[in-house]
Order: C-alpha cells, then sequence, then structure tokens
C-alpha cells in the first residue's frame, strides 16, 4: 500500500536535489532546471495531499502553479538572455553587481 | 427579475473606461455619443429599477444589493466588515433619477457645447466618470462606499474644473480677471479636502462608537444607544455636517463654487449645480437619523443655511457674469435646502433639491447657449437684446428664471414655499424672515439677469471681434467676429425638456391646501417625519407671504433694469460701501488669505527651513553616516554572488527547520 | 496476493527510482542539453506519480506544459545562446562542499520531519470514486471556474505581464534593417 | 487502493491480451505505414505523371520490404563531434511518441474473440484528447535534440525551423479541438464516438474546426506545402541531414505513422469514429474497423493529394499564417460554437443525462 | 481510475523497447568502418566549416515564449470546455475576459512585430 509517506519524501528528495542544482551549478540555464525541480517537487507534494485528504484545492493549486512557473520560466529565461547579449556571458558568478 | 442595481453605476463607469482607453482614436461624433448612450442606459436601469421600488409596499421600499465584500477583518463579535453593496429607497431612488436623467440630458447638451473642443474624449470620460462617483455615493449602503463616490466626484470635479488647464481666464470682453481654470480646479480641491477631513473625522468616529459603517445597522444602534442630545453624536454630526458644507459649498468653505465657473459651462450645470453640491444635501438627509438625535447641530444647520442663502444673494445682486450670478444664486439654493433640513423638514430640503436640479440645470445650460452664440462672452454689460436672436433659449432661460425666483405656480414656487412653511411652523421666526428677504432678493437678481441679458437693446454689435482666449478661439468661431445665433437642436433639446421639468416637477408636492404632497409621502418610509397639522388659513397665509416676496423682488428688478436705468447707479452711488461689500463678497477670500493661507506658508517655510533642513536632515544625515559605516564594515560579507546569498539562505532554512523539530 | 497492490508498488518504485536518478543526472550533466533532458525524464516520472495520485488531468498537463513547453523553451534558449559547457563547482571547492552538506542536511531533515508527522483523518469530499464519477477534468473545470476564479483571472493577468516583459526584455533592439530586407523579397 | 482494478478477476490473460494487443498495434501500424508510403509514391508519381516503383516484387509491392532490410543493413554514421548518447536517442523519442499517440484511439467496437470481449484499442482513458496533445509536444524533442546533436549547421536549422513550426501549429491544433470538447462535454475519444452516434458526425457543426485540424495537422506532420523543416533546397533535409540506416528509417516511419494518428483522430472526432456512415444500413459481420480504415483512409489520400498539388511556403508566410490568420480563426470557432450551444442546446438531453 | 493508465505504461515499455532493439539489431548487422571523412557533417559536400555550437536568432526564443503562453491558454480551454454546458452563459464571461486579457498580449506581440518573420 503507498501511503502520504511515499509521494512526500520522494518529494523531499527531489526538492533538496534541486536545490544542490541551484547552489552548485553555474550555469544560470541549469539553475534555472534546479528551480523548476524545486517547483515540481512541492507540486508533487500538493496532489499528494490533495489525494490522501481527498480534497480537490491542492490539485487546482498546482494547476495555478504551472501557470505561474510558465510565466516566470517566460521572463527569466528573457532576462537571461537580456544579460548574455549585454556581457557575452553566461556565468552567474561572473554577474556580481549585487556587490554591497 | 434579478436586481441590477449595480448596473446603474457600472454603465457610466463603462463608458468612462471606453473613452479613457480609445476615445481618442474613436470618432468625434460616437465617443461623444456613446456617453450619452451610457449615460441613457443607466437612466433606463435606474427607472425600472425604481419601477421595482414603487410596486413594493410603502414600508418595505428597500432594495439592496451586495456584490461583494470589499473589506473584511476579523470573525465573530468583533469583526469589521465592509461591502461593496447598493441601497435603493425612495430617498436614493430620487437621487439616481435626478442624476442620471438630468446628467443625460446634460451629456447630450455637451455633444453639441463641446463640439469644437479637441480633448472631447476626456472631457466624456471624465464625465462619465462623474456620473459613476456621483451613483456610488448615493447608492451606497454604506459610510465607507459612500465615502469613495464622495471623494471620485471631488477628483472629477477637480479634473473638470481644470478641463481648459492651458488657459489662464474666461473673462471675454472684459478686464476682469478671473482665476485661470487650474487655480480654480486646486482651490475647489482644496476646500473640499478641508470639508472631507471633517467627513473623514466623522466616518472614524461612528465606526469607534458602532463598530459599523453600514446604514442598516448604524441606524437602529444609534437609536437603541443614544439619547437625544448625546454628545457623541453632536459631534459626530457636526464633522459629517463639515464635510456637507465642503462639498455643497455652505459658510464658511462656500468660496470654491464661483471659481467653479472656470470649467466648461455643461460641467456647471451637471457638477456645480444639479449633482454634485448636492451630495452634502444628500448626505445630511441620509443620516437623519442622527441628526434628529441631535438638536445642536440641526441648528447649527439651519442658521448656516440661511446665512449661506442671504450673503450668497446679496452677493449675486451685484455680479456682472451671468455664471457667477447663477453660481452664487446655487450657493443660496443650496442655502436653502440645508435651511429645511436643520428645521427637521429633510423631505423639504430633498424636494427643493429636486426641483433646484431641474431648473438650475436649465439655468446653466441656457447660459451656456448664450456664451456659444456669443464667443464665450458672459458679462452681461455687453449682452442685451438677445430674446429676439435665440428665442428657445430665452423662453426656456425665463421659464428656469421663473421658477429660481419661486413665481407662483413654477416648481421653484412649491418647493421654496415647502421649505418656508416649515421653517416658520418649526418657530424659528428670525430664520424665517430671513429666509423670506432671501426669496425676495433671489426673485431680484434673477430677473436682472434675465433682463440684462436677453431684453432691452443689444451692447454688442453684429460682426464685432471680441478679445477672445486665444486656443479656445481658434478652435470655435471667434475669429470671425459675432454673429449670435440659436443654438442647435442637440442643445435646445435637453433644454425643452428641463423647462418642462421646471415647469411641472413642482406639481408632485403640492401645499397641503392645493392637493396632495405626492413627493413627501414617496419618502416618508425613510425620513417618518410627522406631518404638521397648520390650519388653512396659516398656509394660505404663508403662501400669500412668499408669493408677495417673489412678486414684489420681480417688480423691483422690472423697475430697475427695464424702467428707470439710473436708480441702479444711484444707489451704488449712494450706499459705496454697500456695493463694495457685495461686490467683493465680503472679502472672504482676502480674509482666508490673510488668515490661513499667509500664516500656513510661513509656517510651512519655517518647517522646510528649520526644522526639516536642520533638525530631520540632520539626525537623517547622521543616520545615514552611521548606517553606512555599519554597512561599510559589513560590506566584506556581500561578495556579490548570488549563489553565495542563496547558500546563505540554505543555511538558515535547515538551521530553523532543525530548531523547530529539536523543540520539544 | 494482490496484484493491483504489487503492480502500483512497483510502478512507484520504478518511477521514483527514475526521477530521483534523472533529478542526480540534472546536477552533474555537463552539458545543459543533457539537463534538461534529465530533467524531461523527471517530468515524465512525475506524471506518472499523478496518475497513480489519481490525478491524470495533471498528469497531461505537467507534460504538456513542463515537458512540453518550459522545456523546450529552455533547449531553444540553449540553442540560441550555446553556452560554454560549464563545469561543477563554484569559485572554490570550500562553497560546493558545505552546499552538498547542507543540502544533505535539508533533505534529511525534511524527511524526518515528514516521516514522523501523521496525516490527517480524510475531511474532503472529493473522494476517487466521487471524482470518478464525474470525471476528473469536470471536477477541475467546476472548480477552477467557481471557486477558483479569481486565480484563473489573475492567471491572465499574469501572462499577459508575461508576455510584455518577455518581448521586451529579450527584443529591445528592432532590426534596424527590417523594411529593406522586406524589400528583397 | 488498488490500481489495477479489472485485472484483478484474471490478471494474467489480461496481463497476456493487454502485451498481445501492444505488439500488434504496433506491427499493423508499421505495415500501414510501410504500405501507405508505398501507395503515396504511385500517387505522386501519378500526379506528377511519373511511373513509380514497380521493380521490387509484382508492380513493386515487396519494395517496403527492401526499403526495410536496406535500412537494417546499412552502416550507421555518427558525426565526430556530434553528441552521440543524444544523437541515437532523438530517433527513439520520434518514433515511440509516435507509436504511442495511437494507443488511445478506439479503431472498432470491442470485439469479441474466444469469448472475451477485447476493447479495440489500447487504453480507454479519460483525458484521450489532452494525453494526444501531449505527446504531441513530447515528440518535439525528437526533432529538436536531432538537429542539435548532428552538430551541424543545416540540421539545426532545420531542428529549429522544425520544432517552432510544430510548437506553432499545436496552439491552433489544441484550440480547433476546443468546439468538439464544448459540444461532447467530454476528453474520452469513446465517448465521443458514442456522442456522433446520437447526435451525427461533428464535423456538421465544426466545419471550421475541420478543416483547421487538418491544416495545422499538415503542418504538424511536416508536410508539404509545411515541409519548410526538411526543405531539400534550403536545407538539404533538415534536421536528420546526418542520420542514416535504421535511424533515418526511424524518423520516416515516425513521420508516416503520425500522419496515421492525425488522420485517425480526425476520423474519430469529426466523422464519427468506426460508426456507419448510414447508420440505417444493415451491418455486416463487425464492420467498424473498415469503416475506420476507410475514413483513415480517405484522409491520407486528401494529405497525399494536397502535398502533390501545392508548391510550399516560404517560411515567414507559415509563420504568419499560423499565428495571424488560423490562431484568431480557432477562437472565432470557439466563440461560434458557443453560440450554438447557448442557443441550440444540440445534444444537451445526453450531455446532461451523464 | 490509475488502472486505466496502466495499458499506456505497457505500451510505452514496448514502443521504446521496440526502438531499442531496432538501433540494437541495426547495429548488430549492419557495418561500421569509420574514417575521419565519414565522421565530418555534411555541408553539400564541401569541408564542414567551424562548428554548429554556435548563436543562432533570437526569434526562435520569442515563438517558444509565445507559445508557452498560448500553450497555458489552451489547458486552460480544455476543462472549460468539458464543463461548458453546465453554465453556458457564465462560463462564456468568464473565458471571454480570461481571453480578452490575453488578447491584449497577442495584439501587443502583434504590432512589436513579435509575429513577423524577416
Amino acid at each position: 500500500m503507498l501511503t502520504v509517506n511515499h509521494f512526500t519524501i520522494l518529494s523531499a528528495v527531489l526538492f533538496s536535489i534541486g536545490a544542490l542544482t541551484v547552489l552548485i551549478r553555474r550555469n544560470p540555464l541549469i539553475i534555472f532546471m534546479g528551480i523548476e525541480l524545486m517547483l515540481n517537487a512541492v507540486n508533487l507534494a500538493f496532489v499528494a495531499f490533495s489525494h490522501f485528504l481527498d480534497d480537490m484545492s491542492g490539485q487546482v493549486f498546482v494547476f495555478i502553479v504551472l501557470t505561474v512557473a510558465a510565466a516566470e520560466v517566460a521572463v527569466g529565461l528573457a532576462l537571461v538572455v537580456a544579460i548574455f547579449r549585454a556581457r557575452e556571458n553566461v556565468d552567474v558568478d561572473e554577474i556580481d553587481m549585487l556587490k554591497g | 427579475m434579478p436586481l441590477m442595481l449595480w448596473l446603474i453605476p457600472a454603465l457610466p463607469l463603462l463608458g468612462a473606461i471606453i473613452n479613457l482607453l480609445v476615445g481618442r482614436r474613436l470618432p468625434r461624433a460616437l465617443s461623444s455619443w456613446l456617453a450619452v448612450a451610457f449615460m441613457a442606459a443607466a437612466f433606463g436601469v435606474a427607472v425600472s429599477a425604481v419601477a421595482n421600488l414603487v410596486a413594493l409596499p410603502p414600508e418595505e421600499r428597500v432594495l439592496r444589493e451586495t456584490l461583494y465584500e470589499w473589506i473584511g477583518v476579523g470573525v465573530g463579535a468583533n469583526s469589521f466588515s465592509v461591502n461593496v453593496a447598493f441601497w435603493l429607497d425612495p430617498l436614493s431612488a430620487v437621487m439616481i433619477l435626478v442624476v442620471t436623467g438630468v446628467g443625460t440630458l446634460i451629456h447630450m447638451y455637451a455633444v453639441g457645447y463641446m463640439e469644437h473642443e479637441k480633448d472631447y474624449a476626456r472631457f466624456f470620460f471624465a464625465m462619465n466618470l462623474f456620473a459613476f462617483a456621483m451613483l456610488m455615493l448615493v447608492l451606497a449602503d454604506n459610510y465607507l462606499l459612500m465615502f469613495l463616490g464622495w471623494e471620485g466626484v471631488g477628483v472629477c470635479s477637480y479634473l473638470l474644473i481644470g478641463f481648459w488647464y492651458d488657459r489662464d481666464n474666461l473673462a471675454v470682453g472684459t478686464d476682469e480677471k478671473f482665476l485661470s481654470p487650474r487655480s480654480s480646479a486646486t482651490k475647489a480641491f482644496v476646500v473640499n479636502r478641508i470639508g472631507d477631513f471633517g467627513f473623514t473625522l466623522g466616518i472614524i468616529l461612528m465606526f469607534w462608537t458602532f463598530g459599523s459603517l453600514s446604514f442598516a445597522e448604524v441606524f437602529p444602534k444609534a437609536e437603541e444607544m443614544f439619547q437625544i442630545g448625546a454628545p457623541v453624536i453632536t459631534v459626530m454630526t457636526l464633522l459629517l455636517f463639515l464635510g456637507a458644507t465642503g462639498k455643497s459649498a455652505q459658510i464658511p468653505l462656500f468660496i470654491w463654487l464661483p471659481d467653479a465657473m472656470a470649467g466648461p459651462t455643461p460641467v456647471s450645470a451637471l457638477i456645480h449645480a444639479a449633482t454634485m453640491v448636492t451630495a452634502g444635501v444628500y448626505m445630511v438627509a441620509r443620516s437623519h437619523v442622527l441628526y434628529s438625535l441631535a438638536p445642536t447641530t440641526l441648528t447649527v444647520v439651519a442658521i448656516i443655511g440661511v446665512l449661506t442663502a442671504f450673503i450668497a444673494a446679496t452677493i449675486a445682486l451685484v455680479q456682472n457674469d451671468l455664471k457667477r450670478v447663477l453660481a452664487y444664486s446655487t450657493v443660496s439654493q443650496l442655502g436653502y435646502m440645508f435651511f429645511a433640513l436643520g428645521v427637521g423638514a429633510f423631505g423639504a430640503g430633498i424636494f427643493h433639491l429636486m426641483t433646484h436640479a431641474f431648473f438650475k440645470a436649465l439655468l446653466f445650460l441656457g447660459a451656456g447657449a448664450v456664451m456659444h452664440a456669443m464667443n464665450d462672452m458672459i458679462d452681461m454689460r455687453r449682452l442685451g437684446g438677445l430674446r429676439k436672436v435665440m428665442p428657445i433659449t430665452f423662453w426656456t432661460f425665463l421659464i428656469g428664471a421663473f421658477a429660481l425666483s419661486g413665481f407662483p405656480l413654477f416648481s421653484g414656487f412649491f418647493s421654496k414655499d415647502e421649505i418656508l412653511t416649515a421653517g416658520f411652523t418649526s418657530g424659528n421666526i428670525v430664520l424665517w424672515v430671513v429666509g423670506v428677504l432671501t426669496a425676495l432678493l433671489t426673485a431680484f437678481y434673477t430677473v436682472r439677469a434675465v433682463i440684462l441679458t436677453f431684453g432691452g437693446k443689444p451692447r454688442w454689435k453684429e460682426g464685432e471681434v471680441v478679445h477672445a482666449q486665444d486656443e479656445h478661439a481658434a478652435h470655435g468661431h471667434g475669429e470671425r467676429g459675432l454673429h449670435p445665433h440659436e443654438a442647435s437642436p442637440v442643445m435646445t433639446i435637453p433644454l425643452m425638456v428641463l423647462a418642462l421639468g421646471a415647469l411641472f416637477a413642482g406639481y408632485v408636492g403640492l401645499p397641503s391646501v392645493l392637493g396632495a404632497n405626492l413627493f413627501g409621502q414617496f419618502l416618508e418610509p425613510v425620513f417618518r417625519e410627522p406631518a404638521v397639522e397648520i390650519s388653512p388659513t396659516l398656509e394660505w397665509t404663508l403662501i400669500g407671504i412668499s408669493t408677495a416676496a417673489a412678486l414684489i423682488g420681480i417688480f423691483i428688478a422690472l423697475r430697475f433694469y427695464l424702467g428707470d436705468r439710473e436708480t441702479p447707479q444711484r444707489l451704488t452711488r449712494y450706499y459705496p460701501w454697500l456695493y463694495r461689500l457685495w461686490s467683493n463678497k465680503y472679502w472672504v477670500d482676502q480674509i482666508y488669505d490673510y488668515v490661513i493661507a499667509r500664516p500656513g506658508r510661513w509656517l510651512a517655510n519655517a518647517f522646510w527651513t528649520d526644522v526639516d533642513g536642520k533638525i530631520i536632515n540632520g539626525a537623517a544625515d547622521g543616520l545615514g553616516r552611521a548606517f553606512r559605516n555599519v554597512g561599510q564594515a559589513l560590506r566584506s560579507l556581500q561578495d556579490g554572488y548570488a549563489r553565495g546569498y542563496a547558500l546563505a539562505m540554505l543555511i538558515g532554512i535547515v538551521v530553523v527547520i532543525a530548531i523547530v523539530i529539536m523543540r520539544p | 496476493m494482490d496484484y493491483g497492490a504489487f503492480v502500483e508498488g512497483l510502478v512507484f518504485y520504478l518511477f521514483a527510482a527514475l526521477a530521483v536518478l534523472a533529478a542526480l543526472g540534472v546536477v552533474i550533466a555537463r552539458s545543459p542539453v543533457r539537463s534538461a533532458l534529465a530533467l524531461a525524464l523527471v517530468f515524465l516520472a512525475l506524471a506518472a506519480m499523478y496518475i497513480l495520485l489519481n490525478a491524470p488531468f495533471l498528469a497531461v498537463a505537467q507534460i504538456m506544459i513542463y515537458a512540453g513547453a518550459v522545456l523546450i523553451l529552455f533547449l531553444f534558449v540553449i540553442m540560441v545562446l550555446n553556452p560554454r559547457l560549464d563545469i561543477i563547482g563554484a569559485r572554490g571547492r570550500g562553497q560546493t562542499f558545505v552546499a552538498i552538506v547542507f543540502t544533505i542536511a535539508l533533505g534529511v531533515l525534511l524527511i524526518a520531519t515528514l516521516a514522523s508527522g501523521q496525516i490527517a483523518p480524510t475531511t474532503g469530499k472529493f473522494t476517487p470514486e466521487f471524482v470518478a464519477s464525474i470525471g476528473h477534468v469536470q471536477v477541475i473545470g467546476t472548480l477552477l471556474f467557481s471557486e477558483f476564479l479569481l486565480p484563473f483571472e489573475i492567471a491572465s493577468v499574469l501572462l499577459l505581464i508575461a508576455i510584455v516583459g518577455a518581448m521586451t526584455l529579450a527584443r529591445r533592439e528592432r532590426v534596424p534593417h527590417a523594411e529593406s530586407k522586406r524589400d528583397l523579397r | 487502493m488498488n490500481i489495477l482494478g479489472i485485472y484483478i478477476d484474471r490478471p494474467i490473460v489480461d496481463f497476456v491480451i493487454l502485451i498481445i494487443k501492444c505488439v500488434v498495434w504496433i506491427f499493423a501500424l508499421l505495415t500501414t505505414f510501410a504500405y501507405i508510403q508505398l501507395v503515396e509514391r504511385w500517387v505522386i508519381a501519378k500526379i506528377q505523371v511519373r511511373i513509380g516503383p514497380n521493380r521490387t516484387g509484382p508492380r513493386g509491392l515487396f519494395q517496403p520490404l527492401a526499403d526495410a532490410l536496406k535500412a537494417l543493413f546499412k552502416e550507421e554514421l555518427i558525426p565526430t563531434n556530434a553528441d552521440k548518447l543524444v544523437f541515437v536517442i532523438a530517433p527513439m523519442i520520434s518514433v515511440a511518441t509516435a507509436l504511442l499517440a495511437f494507443a488511445v484511439i478506439p479503431v472498432s467496437p470491442p470485439l469479441n474473440l474466444f469469448g472475451l470481449e477485447i476493447p479495440m484499442q489500447i487504453a480507454n482513458v479519460n483525458v484521450a484528447l489532452l494525453y494526444l496533445l501531449a505527446v504531441g509536444s513530447v515528440s518535439v524533442y525528437g526533432t529538436v535534440l536531432a538537429g542539435w546533436s548532428s552538430n551541424n549547421k543545416y540540421s539545426l536549422l532545420g531542428s529549429l525551423r522544425a520544432a517552432a513550426q510544430l510548437i506553432s501549429y499545436e496552439v491552433t491544433l489544441g484550440l480547433a479541438l476546443v468546439g468538439v470538447l464544448m459540444l461532447t462535454s467530454t476528453l474520452n475519444l469513446n465517448e465521443i464516438v458514442d456522442y456522433q452516434k446520437n447526435f451525427g458526425w461533428i464535423i456538421l457543426p465544426q466545419v471550421l474546426g475541420f478543416i483547421l485540424y487538418i491544416i495545422a495537422a499538415i503542418a504538424e506532420t511536416n508536410r508539404l506545402p509545411f515541409d519548410l523543416p526538411e526543405a531539400e533546397t534550403e536545407l538539404v533535409a533538415g534536421y536528420y541531414t546526418e542520420y542514416s540506416s535504421i535511424k533515418f528509417a526511424f524518423f520516416f516511419m515516425a513521420e508516416y505513422i503520425n500522419i496515421i494518428t492525425v488522420c485517425a483522430i480526425a476520423a474519430t472526432l469529426f466523422l464519427g469514429g468506426y460508426l456507419s456512415p448510414l447508420p440505417f444500413l444493415p451491418i455486416v459481420g463487425e464492420p467498424g474497423i473498415w469503416w475506420f480504415a476507410l475514413k483513415v483512409f480517405i484522409l491520407i489520400f486528401v494529405f497525399m493529394w494536397i502535398r502533390g498539388t501545392f508548391p510550399r511556403l516560404r517560411y515567414d508566410q507559415l509563420m504568419n499564417f499560423t499565428w495571424k490568420v488560423m490562431l484568431p480563426l480557432a477562437l472565432l470557432n470557439v466563440l461560434i460554437t458557443a453560440g450554438i450551444i447557448i442557443f441550440f442546446q444540440p445534444g444537451a438531453a445526453q450531455a446532461f443525462a451523464r | 481510475m490509475p488502472s486505466d493508465y496502466f495499458p499506456l505504461f505497457i505500451m510505452l515499455v514496448v514502443s521504446v523497447g521496440f526502438a531499442a532493439i531496432g538501433i540494437g539489431v541495426s547495429a548488430l548487422l549492419g557495418p561500421r568502418r569509420p574514417t575521419a571523412i565519414k565522421g565530418q557533417t555534411y555541408e553539400s559536400g564541401m569541408t564542414a566549416i567551424g562548428t554548429a555550437r554556435r548563436r543562432v536568432w533570437i526569434r526562435y526564443y520569442l515563438v517558444a515564449v509565445i507559445f508557452i503562453l498560448f500553450d497555458i491558454e489552451i489547458i486552460f480551454f480544455y476543462p472549460w470546455a468539458v464543463v461548458f454546458r453546465m453554465a453556458a452563459e457564465f462560463l462564456f464571461l468568464e473565458m471571454a475576459l480570461f481571453v480578452a486579457i490575453l488578447l491584449v498580449g497577442y495584439v501587443y506581440v502583434w504590432r512589436k512585430g513579435g509575429f513577423d518573420w524577416y
């Protein structure tokens, strides 16, 4: 029998891997992918809880998250493209204008 | 049929949005007629809503419709919620019919009047938006939503007074200098803000006292919790009344209304005569439950009302600008309405509000037609003889003038008479005497305006080039000199319809000796006024007195301006101080300037240079320096690498989760 | 033996393993295209999870939007920019090491939290039987267009902003020779 | 929770039947692909007044077999600088998604064989239509990755063009089907066919939707006049320039199976699926599958006809066409359908009975 | 029910298996004699110049962005369409608002030349 823990633990593992991707990769595109991975992990948890609680709100929420993620990727990648065109470079470690 | 109250404000709003977004791209006729169409549609919906209302038995005549919860805080006993909800009872029914009905006519008139303006889309946008705000104001079922409309009409009024923001002033053909439209708009806005401040305080106090702002909750609670004369209610009503004096141009805040004439004439007609300025009257009438609990406030309201009526009437006597005469007469008539409210005759006040909307809109539109014909020249000293040139305008204007002066059997006669009767029976004989005197003055200056404008011989020459405002003249037809002509049907039809209203609107509220006061009965479920029983003899006497006042005023005016032309000048010579007093409007503007504006400016300067410059800036700079030093120290932690920050965040999250888990 | 539970478990562990391995692939793949491919596998595995969780509509939406649109956009950007193959690791090895340690700590803490918790008894009315009787898409549609109407409409505003934002950011310069090129046709 | 449902009663039998069905489906599709491709050569030859294949076997009937054997035995070439893993995976994605898409299409009413009722589709799922779109969007990967991994400029351009075209037309394709859903209120293909049993073919109220769908489908399958991605004159052969042997055959196979699939979807959604066009005719035997096949082949013939007749579009015309013409038309179709439903309520009884 | 989807899982396994077997068999049967020339990419018979790992036109990215947003629109349309009959007029208004807002973006893209391919 599968329980909610099966899915939430999988979700936790995927989330951690997503976080790791964000932290150790230098290519902003792959960092972005890590973020998508984290979002998906959370979605999985939502759907799992939604299923095991017999409540659909979680699923509708995931549906909305899909929309938000798509919009986010569209704009985020546009930023990457813009930065790349300005600096001919997509290494996040060389984009350090946040420096205080 | 489902209730569609929300449509009434929504339709003008839609029109406003369309004109805002695409109005400039649309053909001129489409853009302007669209605005008219939305107003007419709103009128249609309003009529059907009122029909629904009337179909109910009198005691149950309240229709409510909640759109959604606007603000909701807390649950249970201490919760506070404000809904976007509408409330239609006989009082708001009268208001929406006036606003949409008269509004539609004025919009239609404006199509002709604004024909040559380049910014017609902006104009109709603001007009429709104004109608939206005004309808929100009168349909709101709570004070906060009403305040939304209240502020909304203020903003629209600002936009419309300053419509010709690029001009200097409008006194065409004379050397008289008035405030420029933009200054007038600012003045109106600022003066209104003072009133609004009181209104806001009143609302806050109300919320503090009752925990609610909705009519349905506040009024029963007020009657339950407080005795007549309770100080809280008195303060609250006084504060609300301060708001009303701002919006409805009463002493001490009446000074903005005459300057508001700098806006286009349809604006003056719609906003500064028929609707917006009556918002204060409506608000006080709406809050009659509260006011009935505060006799002190009622006395204040009555005194302020009568004083305003009298003072404005005296100023109107000596104005040379036709629109300004009408503006002061508006202030004066609003004073009458407050007088009625102040003596507890709420129904009479609303009755006068309605008849006034008809005839004053009519008079303004007539004045507008004259301006249109005379290249914006509005100085009565240079008009005259227009009777032959513009017959329709003349006759309709004359009807409006008779209604305003209270000539028997015209609409204004009935409503004014009802107010005076109520004033007399309430026992305030002094106020009543001043009211009657004002009625006499009203009749005088009204007829004076008619004669100077339309009667006698022309004081202008055909083809004469008047000194017109530069770019306006270029858009109008000023360059070709004066060729007065009757206005086009799109302008005269509203005039005629309004004239019918000015003639017959009074017959719904006949005095008891002549018939039934249908209007009063209609409003009765709202106000629950006890009908004052007075003897027919007394009533006939009072009717006779007000008739006499009107007739005497008219007679003097005829003597002065048709017969012996020397009399006015002689009077001016004999009583120069009186003339100066009136023509300088009691120096109220100057007093405000010395008492408030200059000290204010001085104080602001002091704050700016000393307090702000030395104390606050010094403190801020010092703090800034301190932060900068600390920041320099911390700077080394911020290496600017996004992933470093992300890692720091992760570490923080891990630590927090760990702490949460480890905690027993 | 309960075949149903057996197959269910089999499918779950199969796709769970696929998801975790593919996710690791995202982290360690050298080429961004391969990372994207691995991510696509994660998305497919998650779609399978959604089916196991009786949410088939979300499963297809997941594939359509994430695999079919979002990742395609990634691939396009990779090809438009063609960044050089990059190496794992931050500027210093220290940061990578710390990151790995703390990510593992995060995972362990999350799992510990989740495993220790007990799910509340079901209260909702959307039991699998109920959803099956109406249809999953129908249920989602009904909810989305009644209870969640506002988020739905706001989503359109969000998408509008995204369109405008992406257009403005990515297309800063208008090709000056556009007209002349048009003439050449 | 038991996910296998019906399989509990007779799990092994059903499982075996399922495996057999999958294999049968794949081979049926491959055979159809092979002979359609042959037929197309004949048809195009006729249109272009040529002769067409006639050497291998009687009238060239063994030509497909010969092609298959050749593909298997040829040397496979992988460019030196290619990303080899991705290079190999790409054709697999293409062919697997093509095969997967067909799985939800009901080709006939359930068949009675040896006393077992066997549904004539691999999976009867409730989100079938979305599933088809989802599989379609995944198949884009095959194209993009093939072009990118080859490390060839023509291939890269071809694959980008192809992908841009595919995703652009996918929007219209998806929107063109919305009208059907509004009428039938379901995404399940069997239920859509049932709806047509009661209320007539959907093509009648959905003419515009059908036309839009067919145009988008032609573009989705990279057929002339929308075969820009593989335009020989500009891009050599587009994204599969570098492919040879079985991998090339896979792309070819995927393209034709996709043609079959889109035609089968059109037949199911708009032309009554396996239903007889003349329901009052006495039914002999189990004709559903033959009606279905007939409809699909007619549609495929239309595809061939169009290919033989129209010239290739220019790429800018192609993109303009979908975004500026097809997309508004598809929205218009939704609007029209909404109007039809609101004012005439066709098939209302069934929709509310469900 | 998840069990409805089990056949798709089997079909996935079988199709991928088919593809893998095809590649494997071909690799076994076909000859393999790679040379440097064979390993070159085909550029119309000329020697290949440079690598194909270069940047391509930004417009492809723009198409993909526009596609994403319209893909979302479609995925919203489908559940809408299947429940459309439940409250046709009301749902129509809801979707009309949604589409109207998106159409603003569509018109924006059109006006900005996002669909022009020159």
